[in-house]
């Protein structure tokens, strides 16, 4: 029963949060808005079973993604600029009036329910397990097959993040002057 | 109660939010929020299918790299978005076309 | 014997008939807001008793008398606190983002309150007792930063930014420190729940983490200092450095939700206090097991973590009047080119000590047989 | 005693690593580079005491140490072993190189203190040590070779060690280019030997000749040569160029432009010795190629013609130099007329006593600032301590009985007596005797001119007498001085008082040294027992019982030749010899006495009596305006200018200037195909990329909305395609 009612909450969460941050101008509010999709799934996750990833969720992306979202935005003025030569609105129906909205809700919903129809075939393809009723933990069973199964990925992710570490601090690093040519073949124009 | 069409459900409708967050933002930080919650989506799908197909904890690893290369891919790409805000004064994604052919 | 509150109560008769004769749903929600009920009630007097500790214990170091007013020995002043700030007017700043101007506090109190969903306040005194239990309440505190973050910028006063901007990156980077420090007793202890911390620790002092090697000696150290930072204590108080910033990311703020800010930061000292003594300085545990099994016993280990917690508190408090404030290229050089690698070099201590010792602590290898 | 690498190679390894140690420290911290020198080889000496000891303690058996390990490995055919290879003989080297190079070392400490390379000079020494020590203790000729030329660098360096000098860079250059003259023969000699055996280690060697694989013979330049012969000739002459021997002695007195110490280590325990020392270890070879008249005739002629050149010397160190020269020759000799051990025995003795005789020259010239007699004498006042040390090594040179040199040097004269009188081989070998005795006549006379010129008589320049300070006893000036004197006495090598073998002395064992020490040709077959083993850490040091455990004079002959059982002819040779060569040296020093101390009789009428020998003499018998002017001038300069000739004027004319007009031909053609063909492909390349480029730009638009659009799009057609129609 509480783990419905847990999942009816984060579901709810999920969904109405994830539309607001389609919905909303203020980007600020689509980052908080982000936030709560995020917790709510990682409150998806703790419904299935998933103790371990689910806190992982909130860790990486409330203590980080998040944050590192919220500067940006602050940094970078949080508003959303109106193109000077609006290119795209003459390329993809999409992006312009009425009609081309109209059109591409259309196409949307096609797909939409390709895909509908892809996971209910799927669905009906696959053995389902209807009612899994029993949790058990999981943290020791994923460091084993971390290390042993999926040992390359984990390495390989390792460096991944390495190498995001340093190259997040170099991008990002303030510099100080411009090098001497470029101001000289400035003078020049 | 919920079963798996529940779950497969709600990460359709993220992917979709997500692509259309994409599609009609212009401020390149959004696009990232976008690509955020199809990557969170995917995820879902594969704990989801963890828990009731397969019984094993293969899709939990699978998520846990996704969140790793979410982390991974967030931190740069907020740095070049700053960076780029520092030179261009603006991040704009149609006005980012320097490298056009 | 059991394991959290709800079953705690389980085992009366009439409380059992009680609810097993309600709808599942209704049970689920009342328990819900039982927990929640409870965790408040008691968050706000750990709160408010921290703000009056504070003020006298500061006044007691500057030899003066603090507040005594209010009942005897100006105990009640908690109470006069509160009702001032329920009462004051809730002010808007006009250029304000009302929406994260409102919801920032929230945040910062839920990013708090939910850690003590875990905490264990004795062998069968918790609201759960969740197997990474260590993990989600390091999880769950970091969005006490997005709160802070959050309230400083939509304040929409150059004041607040900073102080915003200052907690947040503050918070994220001593994050580092803490964690790694934990893992290493993580690493010791074999699990990740705080009953596989605890369990090894009982007895008279010398199993206590803090004893067990000279690396838990030092982690306890940087755990300690580290999470001063991530609570925003002074000496690393950056972001309300009131000579600077006014108040820093509660400057605009008024009445209760002032009140909140204040209140999370308290509580958020408890917690870190609480984990300190849990997780270095044997928790809840009593020497030698004496009433081992009763319900005498949960109550003294009530006490004894309740003791524990609130010695660390009164060294926090010290430490805030006693060291003056860093500054911020301070604060990132201790972080990041002192604490960082020595939690790194405690945790792979840890490590090999575990290898090379067979996770035995010093006083084992000493006089053990 | 176990033997592992760590209780061997640190003997080599010490002096080494402290010449490396000191290469690193020479900038940085000179004042510790003497300290690390003189350590590393106490060290060393320190080890060798324990083998030596270890050897010798044992009198009637015979050990030996021969661990190898792969250097390099090519396949079956090539592979080169190195090794260690430790006999009786070995030890004993070991422990005279390492005792007299640390009191060297020691010494130097005091003589060059205050020099401008003085930090140069100890690493310079390290090196040569460890060359040294290394070349003992190898088992096979090739790394001895190396640690040869090793040492022929160092002697190089320490010669020319006061470059400043032209005539030391001249030196310096001269040491080299003459024993490189040797070398070359060496190297063919162990070629030679590498051909006949595949292998080139002692053992095998010793093993081969035994098994006679040196009967074949070789068509050398038309003539059929003895194979062995011409290995034996080839390494021997290695030995003339090293040890200065009669054709190729030049070097030798020049190189007394390097600093007194390092005269002392190259001409007394290390460099000189090197050369004898391998000859003794390819002794069956020479025996085996019928060489030992040859070498007993060289090794005659060096003794006497280097003692006449040392009678009218007025230098210092040239006199010393001289005698070091004439001694080498008496060891020759006696390899030359089978008294392997006494060859031996005269090796270390001379070790001993010739670098006291260094050290104490050293310590007279720093005292005085000048190396010529002349200018000297009467400074038996001022030097006491040296004197008596110098005394001490002249009487041991000299072959006084008691003294060292008696011991060695009258078994040598008894066995080349033996050799001409009494082995029944006609008189090749009278001459050698004879030259041996006459040699054996002029040395206690020129050695005593030396002393009583140096230390006795009036001071014959007055100032430089009032200028010399007067001696105290120093640790690092006479102390090792003394304790190089004390080991010129007899009894230490002999085991008698005497060195005739009849009373015996305390301590020292009897004859001890000739029943350690004994010749490769008496018992070839014992080596084919000889295994090698692989570095480990087990022992593998072989007992191996002598058959005959008590020395036995009368089987002493050492000769490999005809008839070696006459015992009466070799006692009656070794008392004839012992009592002839006492005679002599007694007439010897008596004149010298008349003449220096006494005056009775004037130097300067012999002078006058031989003056056209003495002219020869002052010009050492023409030997250096021979070479240059001969040989070099007249024989390699005119083949040199032919060689040129051929090169520049044939080779260099037709060959290159031929194919410099057919490559210009084949440049042209390229430079056609280049320009035509391969620069219009290229350019076709860039053509087709640039028209592709003009298509494929278009799609870059730049807009990531419509990249993802894109990919949205072929999303959604991958999966209809998926659901729908497949």
């Amino acid at each position: 029963m509480f783990l419905n009612l847990l999942f009816l909450t984060s579901a709810l969460l999920t969904v109405g949060c994830s539309v607001a941050v389609l919905a909303v101008k203020n980007l600020m509010h689509a980052c908080v808005f982000l936030l709560g999709a995020l917790i709510g799934i990682a409150g998806l996750y703790a419904t299935l079973g998933a103790d371990f990833v689910a806190v992982t969720q909130i860790m990486v992306y409330v203590g980080g993604v998040v944050i590192l979202m919220l500067f940006a935005v602050m940094l970078t003025g949080g508003k959303d600029h109106v193109s000077k030569t609006q290119k795209l609105k003459s390329l993809i129906p999409a992006m312009g009036n009425k009609t081309s909205y109209l059109i591409g809700c259309l196409t949307a919903l096609v797909f939409f329910l390709t895909q509908g129809y892809l996971v209910s075939k799927l669905l009906g393809s696959i053995e389902v397990q209807k009612q899994v009723d029993t949790f058990s933990p999981t943290v020791q069973e994923l460091g084993e097959l971390l290390i042993t199964n999926h040992v390359l990925p984990f390495e390989l992710s390792s460096v991944l993040l390495l190498g995001a570490l340093v190259g997040a601090a170099i991008i990002a690093r303030p510099r100080k002057a411009r090098p001497q040519y470029e101001e000289e073949a400035e003078e020049h124009h | 109660m919920f079963g798996l069409e529940w779950y497969l459900g709600i990460s359709l409708v993220l992917f979709f939010v997500g692509i259309a967050v994409i599609l009609s933002r212009k401020n390149i930080v959004a696009i990232l929020l976008g690509v955020e919650l199809i990557l969170n989506s995917a995820a879902l799908n594969f704990v989801a299918y963890s828990r009731f197909v397969t019984q094993n904890l293969d899709g939990h690893i699978f998520s846990l790299f996704i969140i790793v290369i979410a982390a991974a891919e967030a931190a740069v790409g907020l740095a070049i978005v700053i960076r780029y805000f520092q030179i261009n004064n603006t991040i704009h994604v149609d006005e980012a076309k320097e490298l056009r052919g | 014997m059991t394991n959290t509150i709800a079953e705690f109560f389980y085992q009366f008769e009439g409380f059992k008939s009680l609810v097993e004769g309600m709808n599942p749903v209704t049970v689920s929600v009342l328990i819900i807001i039982a927990a929640g009920a409870l965790v408040t009630v008691f968050m706000a007097t750990v709160g408010g008793f921290g703000t009056i500790a504070e003020r006298k214990i500061s006044a007691d170091l500057q030899a003066r008398i603090g507040p005594n007013r209010v009942g005897p020995y100006g105990a009640f002043q908690l109470i006069a606190d509160g009702i001032k700030m329920i009462s004051k007017e809730d002010i808007f700043p006009r250029d304000a983002d009302k929406f994260l101007f409102y919801l920032a506090p929230f945040i910062c109190v839920f990013g708090v309150v939910s850690t003590f969903a875990v905490f264990p306040f004795g062998s069968g005194i918790a609201l759960s007792q969740m197997n990474i239990g260590v993990f989600y309440l390091l999880a769950i505190s970091s969005l006490v930063g997005v709160g802070i973050f959050l309230g400083g910028y939509a304040s929409n006063s150059k004041w607040s930014m900073l102080g915003g901007m200052r907690g947040a990156s503050q918070i994220i980077s001593y994050e580092i420190p803490v964690t790694l420090s934990i893992m290493s007793i993580i690493v010791l202890a074999g699990g990740l729940s705080f009953e596989s911390v605890l369990a090894s620790q009982s007895g008279l002092p010398h199993n206590w983490y803090i004893f067990h090697n000279p690396f838990t000696f030092i982690g306890f150290f940087v755990f300690f200092v580290g999470g001063l930072a991530e609570t925003n204590r002074a000496p690393f108080d950056l972001p309300e450095a009131e000579s600077e910033l006014v108040s820093g990311y509660h400057t605009e703020y008024t009445g209760i939700r002032f009140g909140l800010f204040a209140l999370a930061e308290y509580m958020e000292i408890f917690i870190l206090c609480g984990v300190a003594a849990t997780l270095f300085l044997g928790g809840y545990n009593l020497p030698l097991g004496v009433l081992k099994g009763t319900v005498p016993e949960q109550f003294l280990q009530f006490g004894t973590i309740l003791i524990k917690t609130l010695a660390l508190y009164y060294v926090v408090i010290w430490v805030r009047w006693t060291f003056p404030r860093l500054r911020v290229d301070q604060l990132m050089t201790i972080c990041w080119k002192y604490l960082t690698p020595m939690a790194i070099f405690n945790l792979v201590g840890c490590a090999v000590w575990m290898v090379a010792f067979d996770g035995k602590s010093m006083f084992d290898l000493f006089f053990g047989h | 005693m176990e033997y592992t690498i760590a209780n061997v190679a640190p003997i080599f390894l010490a002096p080494f690593f402290a010449f490396a140690l000191n290469c690193l420290l020479i900038k940085k911290a000179p004042k510790l580079v003497d300290k690390v020198s003189v350590l590393g080889i106490l060290v060393a000496f320190v080890f060798a005491i324990r083998i030596a000891v270890d050897f010798t303690g044992v009198a009637n058996t015979d050990y030996y140490i021969h661990k190898v390990f792969t250097w390099f490995d090519l396949g079956e055919t090539f592979k080169i072993d190195m090794g260690i290879y430790i006999d009786n003989m070995g030890a004993i080297m070991l422990l005279m190189v390492t005792g007299v190079a640390s009191l060297i070392h020691i010494f130097s400490t005091w003589y060059m203190k205050g020099d401008v390379r003085y930090e140069r000079f100890f690493l310079y020494m390290s090196l040569f040590t460890s060359a040294m020590l290394g070349l003992v203790l190898s088992d096979n000729l090739l790394s001895v070779f190396i640690f040869w030329e090793i040492m022929g660098f160092c002697s190089y360096s320490l010669i020319g060690f006061y470059f400043e000098k032209e005539k030391a860079g001249y030196a310096s250059i001269k040491a080299f280019m003459t024993t490189r003259v040797g070398d070359v023969f060496f190297l063919l000699g162990i070629l030679a030997i590498w051909h006949t055996v595949g292998s080139v280690d002692f053992v095998s060697i010793y093993n081969a000749v035994q098994a006679g694989a040196f009967g074949t013979t070789v068509s050398f330049l038309g003539m059929e040569v003895g194979l062995a012969a011409f290995a034996g000739v080839c390494i021997f002459l290695g030995t003339i160029g090293k040890s200065a021997q009669f054709p190729l002695q030049v070097w030798l007195p020049d190189a007394m432009m390097g600093p007194t110490p390092c005269s002392a280590l190259i001409h007394a325990a290390t460099m000189v010795a090197a050369g004898v020392y391998l000859s003794l270890r390819m002794y069956p070879m020479m025996v085996a190629g019928d060489l030992l008249n040859l070498i007993a005739m060289i090794g005659g002629i060096t003794a006497f013609g280097a003692a006449t050149i040392a009678m009218i010397q007025t230098d210092l160190k040239a006199v010393l130099a001289y005698s070091t020269i004439s001694q080498l020759g008496y060891m020759v000799l006696g390899i030359g007329v089978g008294s392997y051990n006494a060859a031996f025995m005269h090796l270390i003795t001379h070790a001993v006593f010739k670098a006291c005789l260094f050290l104490s020259a050293g310590s007279v010239i720093h005292t005085v600032h000048t190396q010529e007699m002349p200018e000297m004498g009467g400074l038996r006042h001022k030097m006491k301590w040296t004197w008596i040390a110098m005394w001490c090594c002249t009487l041991a040179i000299a072959g006084v009985p008691i003294f060292s040199g008696f011991v060695s040097k009258d078994r040598i004269l008894g066995d080349a007596l033996y050799t001409a009188l009494h082995a029944g081989l006609g008189y090749k070998y009278a001459v050698p005797a004879l030259l041996g005795f006459l040699g054996a006549f002029l040395t206690p006379f020129y050695m005593c001119r030396m002393m009583f010129l140096t230390f006795h008589g009036k001071p014959r320049d007055q100032h430089i007498y009032d200028h010399a300070h007067s001696e105290h006893l120093k640790l690092n000036q006479n102390v090792p001085l003394l304790i190089l004197s004390v080991f010129t006495l007899g009894m230490f090598f002999s085991g008698s008082l005497t060195g005739l073998g009849k009373i015996p002395a305390p301590v020292v064992p009897t004859e001890w040294f000739k029943t350690l020490v004994d010749s490769p040709t008496n018992n070839l077959e014992r080596f084919s027992t000889y295994t090698k083993q692989q570095f480990g850490s087990v022992d593998t040091r072989e007992n191996r019982v002598l058959e005959k455990t008590v020395y036995d004079s009368e089987a002493m002959t050492g000769y490999a030749g005809p008839n070696p059982d006459n015992k009466d002819g070799l006692h009656h040779a070794h008392v004839e010899g012992a009592i002839a060569s006492v005679v002599i040296v007694a007439c010897s020093i008596f004149l010298a006495f008349l003449m220096y101390i006494r005056g009775t009789i004037d130097p300067g009428k012999f002078v006058k009596m031989f003056s056209g020998w003495v002219t020869a003499l002052k010009n050492k018998y023409y030997f250096d305006e021979i070479y240059i002017d001969v040989i070099i001038q007249k024989g390699l300069l005119k083949f040199n200018n032919f060689l040129a000739y051929v090169d520049m004027g044939l080779y260099d004319r037709y060959a290159i200037d031929g194919w410099e007009k057919v490559s210009r031909t084949l440049y042209r053609a390229s430079r056609w195909f280049d320009d035509n063909v391969v620069d219009n492909t290229v350019d076709a390349f860039g053509v087709l990329a640039k028209t592709g480029h003009a298509v494929l730009r278009g799609l870059q638009s730049g807009l990531i909305q419509i990249y993802f659009i894109v990919l949205i799009i072929a999303l959604a057609i991958m999966t209809v395609w998926i659901n729908f129609i497949v």
